[in-house]
């Protein structure tokens, strides 16, 4: 067991993926002697060198275009996209060609690349630091859409995501980089596949559903909420794209009550989805409608207000309690 | 120099040509190349197929057969002398229209028909061919191009990268992120752009207010402009710049100078913005004419040479006809594969409840 | 009254905006001489000037982000984008710049900007060339988001989105682009605002809600449900963003069941906003869940196979007896 | 010549120097300025004045009063040199470090902190300025300026535009894509690239194997390197694109040879990356200190002068300060202003729910 942060356990994810295959290449905007602006690289180039460590050009659309290029030679490139707010540039890239190229080939072509994105707000930065694009990219089909909210499952999920024979959008929630947890390094018995989320606290009256930095969020609301004498579930979904399904289903039927946390704009969000999918599943189940706490439908607004645009403790309690109104 | 613009550009000085559209072998100060008679043969043989392969597929899609198709015609010599250049190593990113360099690297014409047919989006395995799949989304596959070549530096492997493109496409972004990436990385690398003139309706100065090839220079490496009517040119031109890729000299822009005979696609109209003189124009710089009349002249080839092509291009239409009917259409279900590599819950969710559905129809 | 197909109506929708403001500029590939390759621009430069409609480099993220620029000189440039599958080369310009420069400004600045897309399958087209990118731009504060569905709409639609302060991502359903219907040139006292949708028959058991291409299949089928005995009503949206939420309401509450149909995938789709927004508002009148019926979470196929990928009229019918399954 | 990238870069011999480090006046053989001594005052002024700007904002983020900075230290010249070349009717296009810009557009320095300091995303009216908003996406806003130029050339009017952006920058398909459209169009627009040699860790060499003001000639118009930190040069060069690109002569691009003296921002920490004697080096080539000098030798100032600039430099300063403080935060409700500019019944609704919401708290 190791004392490790959320980047930190990326960093040790990440070296532990390129000591293991050396096809395992890291390509981004300052991820070399800088380690990145949240030194998740931090160390890698200096071990593994600048062929191995790329220092891009500042074009996120090259970035993804040269690392399918690396793939389809052997290469599993992990690229960093420094801020959330700067993958738009590789949008094309990514819907038109990582997501769809291997479908295209019938089959002849994997393309094993991860794009990391820290995300999320929280951190009083500026403008376009602070996002959320996940739903951009569930609703990409051929893309797995991954999300880690505690230092273990970075340090696992990474090493997953890199594995992986299909492209992975491996979200990082910025805010969470320096929260410190223990890890266990040296087994990977205890490994939950990529795929599956996990519940992060039992309850009987009503499910919160989150990933990446809203996971915390929720919990501290599940607690708050037991002093009401609420029983609250909270999972944990670590996979957008493919869903746990049976892990939300099988809440859900039992508590009856389910509630999507998100930091992105709730219109046309990921809880949408969620919402939506649970409906259709456990429609006799429900006594109330999958309620969403999320981002509004603004602009992420200057930091100032960040804490009124994010989804915390009250708004999340307040679902709460709107949800067991019905 | 003979060749043009034919829009009243003033002829390219700097544009490579060993062989004039009279078929005259003239030297050129950087360029030459030393092919015997039936090197020369062998290429007037590709030329003709690959024009044939175009005609028949035209026909095929007049006929129903093919949804759309983007011609080559015109430009044959271009691809038939940068596919040429290239060794079994080398990696070729094309366009949608690269059905010559397709056929250098043996690719089977009907496996071209697959994406214009809507059977599939890609029918070839381009590890096989060293020919990655035809790119719709202008200009993308210039940047796998780049990542690839870097793939080949980091395997210190004897090889080079070859990326077309169209004279449109060098407005994209993507195209110039490739340059900067090339350039920066020196990467082995050719960038064939083939300047057919025309991006649908666009003429060239549309896109730039200079030649293409002189893009490369405000990216730190060499352009060269080379007669994309010219077999024997576009062959030399690219050996070389393959070669100092490989030797790692660094990347290279060709621009191939040359004219879209036909239409974009089939379903476009180019009577509606060009004029027909233009066209007749480019029609004296046919690039098979000119090879047919070098061999000719030269008696490096007979009529009985000319006509057993002939009927190997007869052949080659009727078989690749009656291939493109045999295509089997895919079953509903294909749609679900591939999407992902590993096993997917969303797609194995609606995989079966699709068949499910249509199991309802049967019953 | 004149009979219209839609591309002619978008035609003249825009002439007639151009002829009533000179500010009004077209941008985008082949819009000159050639008209488009859907012809929808079709005579407009021979009469208004190379300088008022523009054939741009070919360079999505160009075109907007000229457009952008056009617009803060005060011109109302109405960009083409030539098919679907090439907006996402624009993303960045239209998600971090048109959607939000206006926010960033404080409200100094304005961006009558319309991108027209033509969007959806149906035609026998090669990749890239069939998608229903929608769910991107909903989920874009900022963007005000329409889809027509028949020529009437699509003339009033054009102009109104010119006319509109806010930028605008205009929908035409390329597979009805030749289908043609009365329109009414003379006088605008027939038009509704552009922010609201229209139900387009009506019924008493069930909503079917769509838009743009997705309008008409949803009235063939519920004339079809009509010979079982079931009263469909049919809703067409028209505006996505912002959603005509009292038009989708009343209706859901009346009939106690709806359907959504879109070709875009289901996954993360727009059906999903609408799904989760109309069970939270109409949760105790619902009977059965909310069903989507769209497009797999596949990329859009081979054109062999588009018409199992796109919805139709069986599968609709489908959506609608699962419904009353409930 | 003196300035060098100080990398072992050649030092190049393009560049344009009409003052050296020294304090010297040199003569360049396409370009001279006139300048009156109290004309070189009012630029020292100016000089003096943003990096004390520069500074106080740089404090006002230590103490917690900014969330972060920008510093434009060492960038002085490059951006009073351009700005002051602007006329009026010019517009400008800037990134995020053009406080020396935004300052000769009058916009009041305190609107500058909004955005650092969180309280919006932009302060000025773009118009009332004729500069726009501060741009964060790399590359972006320079697509803005070509169009912006389009509609200059429509109206006819006797102006043209300025883009900035850095050399990090230059590989975003968004700024190539600017070139080709300026070109193609010919706009009255001056690109001005300040080289500061990184982009945050990275060096230029990571963007470009040559000199950035050749990428111009890719795209066919004019590249000139200017030495950055020489206010005369920079006014000069500056004053004559500009003034060819209002007579209808199209885009140019500057380079302005210069060097980020500071962090990238304020949470950058530049010796992870950069080595303590460049900075040395480039200190030698400070654009205020040689401004000084050459006032000083030719006896265009006096000690009183410098005092009084230093006074004024003092005030604002403070005054900076001070009103920074007295910024009022945003109520939370602002958060839904102006994301329309038409009413929308989405964002009514959920200002409404909120504002519900945080009645329900103050009950
Ligand atoms: C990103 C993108 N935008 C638009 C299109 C539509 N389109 C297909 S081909 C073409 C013109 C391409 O011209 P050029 O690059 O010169 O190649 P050519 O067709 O002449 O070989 C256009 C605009 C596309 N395929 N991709
Ligand atoms: C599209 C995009 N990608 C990444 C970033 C993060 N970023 C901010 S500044 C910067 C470096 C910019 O370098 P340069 O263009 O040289 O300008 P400088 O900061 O040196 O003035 C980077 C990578 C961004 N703002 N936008
Ligand atoms: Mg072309
Ligand atoms: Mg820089």
């Amino acid at each position: 067991m190791t004392v490790l942060s959320l980047s930190k356990a990326l960093n040790e994810g990440m070296r532990k993926a390129m000591e293991d295959d050396p096809k395992v290449l890291i390509m981004g905007e300052d991820v070399g002697k800088l380690g990145g602006v949240f030194r998740v690289t931090d160390g890698l180039q200096k071990d593994f060198g600048e062929d191995r460590v790329i220092d891009t050009p500042l074009a996120e659309s090259g970035i993804i275009g040269t690392a399918i290029g690396l793939a389809l030679r052997g290469y599993r490139p992990v690229c960093e996209i420094q801020f959330d707010g700067f993958v738009f540039p590789a949008a094309d890239q990514i819907i038109t060609q990582l997501a769809k190229m291997p479908m295209r080939s019938l089959g002849a072509i994997k393309l094993p690349v991860v794009v990391r994105i820290p995300c999320g707000g929280g951190i009083g930065a500026v403008e376009h630091h602070s996002e959320s694009p996940e739903a951009y990219f569930t609703h990409t089909a051929g893309l797995r859409v991954v999300a880690c909210s505690n230092p273990a499952d970075a340090y696992t999920m990474i090493q997953q995501a890199i594995r992986s024979e299909d492209p992975v959008i491996f979200f990082e929630p910025k805010r969470r980089y320096w929260e410190k947890a223990e890890v266990d390094t040296t087994s990977t018995d205890w490994w939950l596949p990529l795929d599956r989320g996990r519940p992060v606290r039992q309850g009987t009256d009503i499910t919160l559903i989150a990933y990446g930095p809203m996971v915390k969020t929720c919990l501290e609301a599940a607690t708050a909420a037991e002093a009401d004498g609420r029983s609250v579930e909270v999972l944990d979904l670590r996979s957008l794209n493919p869903l746990d399904a049976p892990l939300v289903m099988d809440s859900v039927r039992r508590t009856g009550r389910a509630v999507v946390v998100h930091e992105a704009p709730v219109n046309s969000g990921f809880g949408a989805e969620l919402a939506a999918r649970i409906t259709e599943q456990c429609f006799y189940q429900l006594e109330s409608p999958v309620l969403r706490v999320g981002g509004f439908s603004t602009p992420y607004p200057p930091s100032k207000l960040e804490e009124h645009y994010l989804p915390d403790l009250d708004r999340v309690l307040e679902a709460v309690d709107r949800a067991f109104g019905y | 120099m003979t060749l043009d613009a034919s829009r009243g550009a003033q002829a390219p000085p700097e544009l490579v040509q060993l062989l004039t559209p009279e078929g005259e072998r003239v030297e050129h100060p950087d360029y030459d190349i030393d092919l015997k008679p039936e090197e020369v043969r062998s290429l007037y043989r590709d030329l003709v197929l690959v024009r044939r392969v175009d005609l028949e597929a035209v026909a095929l899609q007049r006929q129903g057969e093919l949804g759309i198709w983007a011609s080559l015609l015109g430009q044959e010599a271009a691809q038939i002398g940068s596919g040429r250049a290239l060794t079994d190593a080398d990696m070729a990113f094309p366009t949608y229209r690269e059905h010559g360099v397709a056929w250098c690297r043996d690719v089977d014409p009907v496996k071209l028909l697959g994406l214009f047919r809507g059977v599939n989006h890609g029918g070839w395995d381009p590890k096989e061919h060293n020919f990655h799949l035809y790119t719709i989304v202008i200009g993308s596959q210039t940047l796998h191009a780049v990542g690839y070549a870097m793939g080949v530096q980091r395997d210190d492997a004897n090889a080079a990268v070859i990326a077309y493109f169209g004279d449109g496409a060098s407005s994209q972004g993507d195209v110039n992120e490739s340059f900067v990436w090339a350039s920066v990385f020196n990467a082995p690398i050719v960038f064939f752009c083939q300047n057919n003139q025309w991006a649908i309706s666009e003429p060239l100065e549309k896109q730039s207010r200079i030649p293409l090839y002189r893009r490369a220079s405000g990216f730190g490496f060499p352009g060269i402009r080379v007669d994309g009517n010219d077999v024997f040119a576009c062959l030399a031109v690219t050996r070389q710049a393959l070669k100092n890729a490989r030797e790692g000299q660094g990347p290279v822009l060709i621009e191939a100078f040359t004219y879209r005979m036909g239409a974009h696609t089939t379903t476009d109209d180019p009577t509606r913005y060009r004029v027909a003189s233009e066209l007749e124009a480019w029609k004296l710089k046919d690039p098979i004419e000119r090879v047919k009349s070098y061999l000719f002249k030269n008696e490096f080839a007979d009529q009985a040479f000319f006509d057993s092509v002939e009927g190997e291009a007869d052949q080659l239409g009727a078989d690749l006809r009656r291939r493109c009917l045999a295509m089997p259409d895919p079953g509903p279900l294909a749609m679900f594969e591939h999407v992902y590599s590993e096993p997917h819950a969303l797609i194995d969710e609606e995989r079966a409840q699709y068949a499910a559905y249509l199991e309802g129809f049967s019953e």
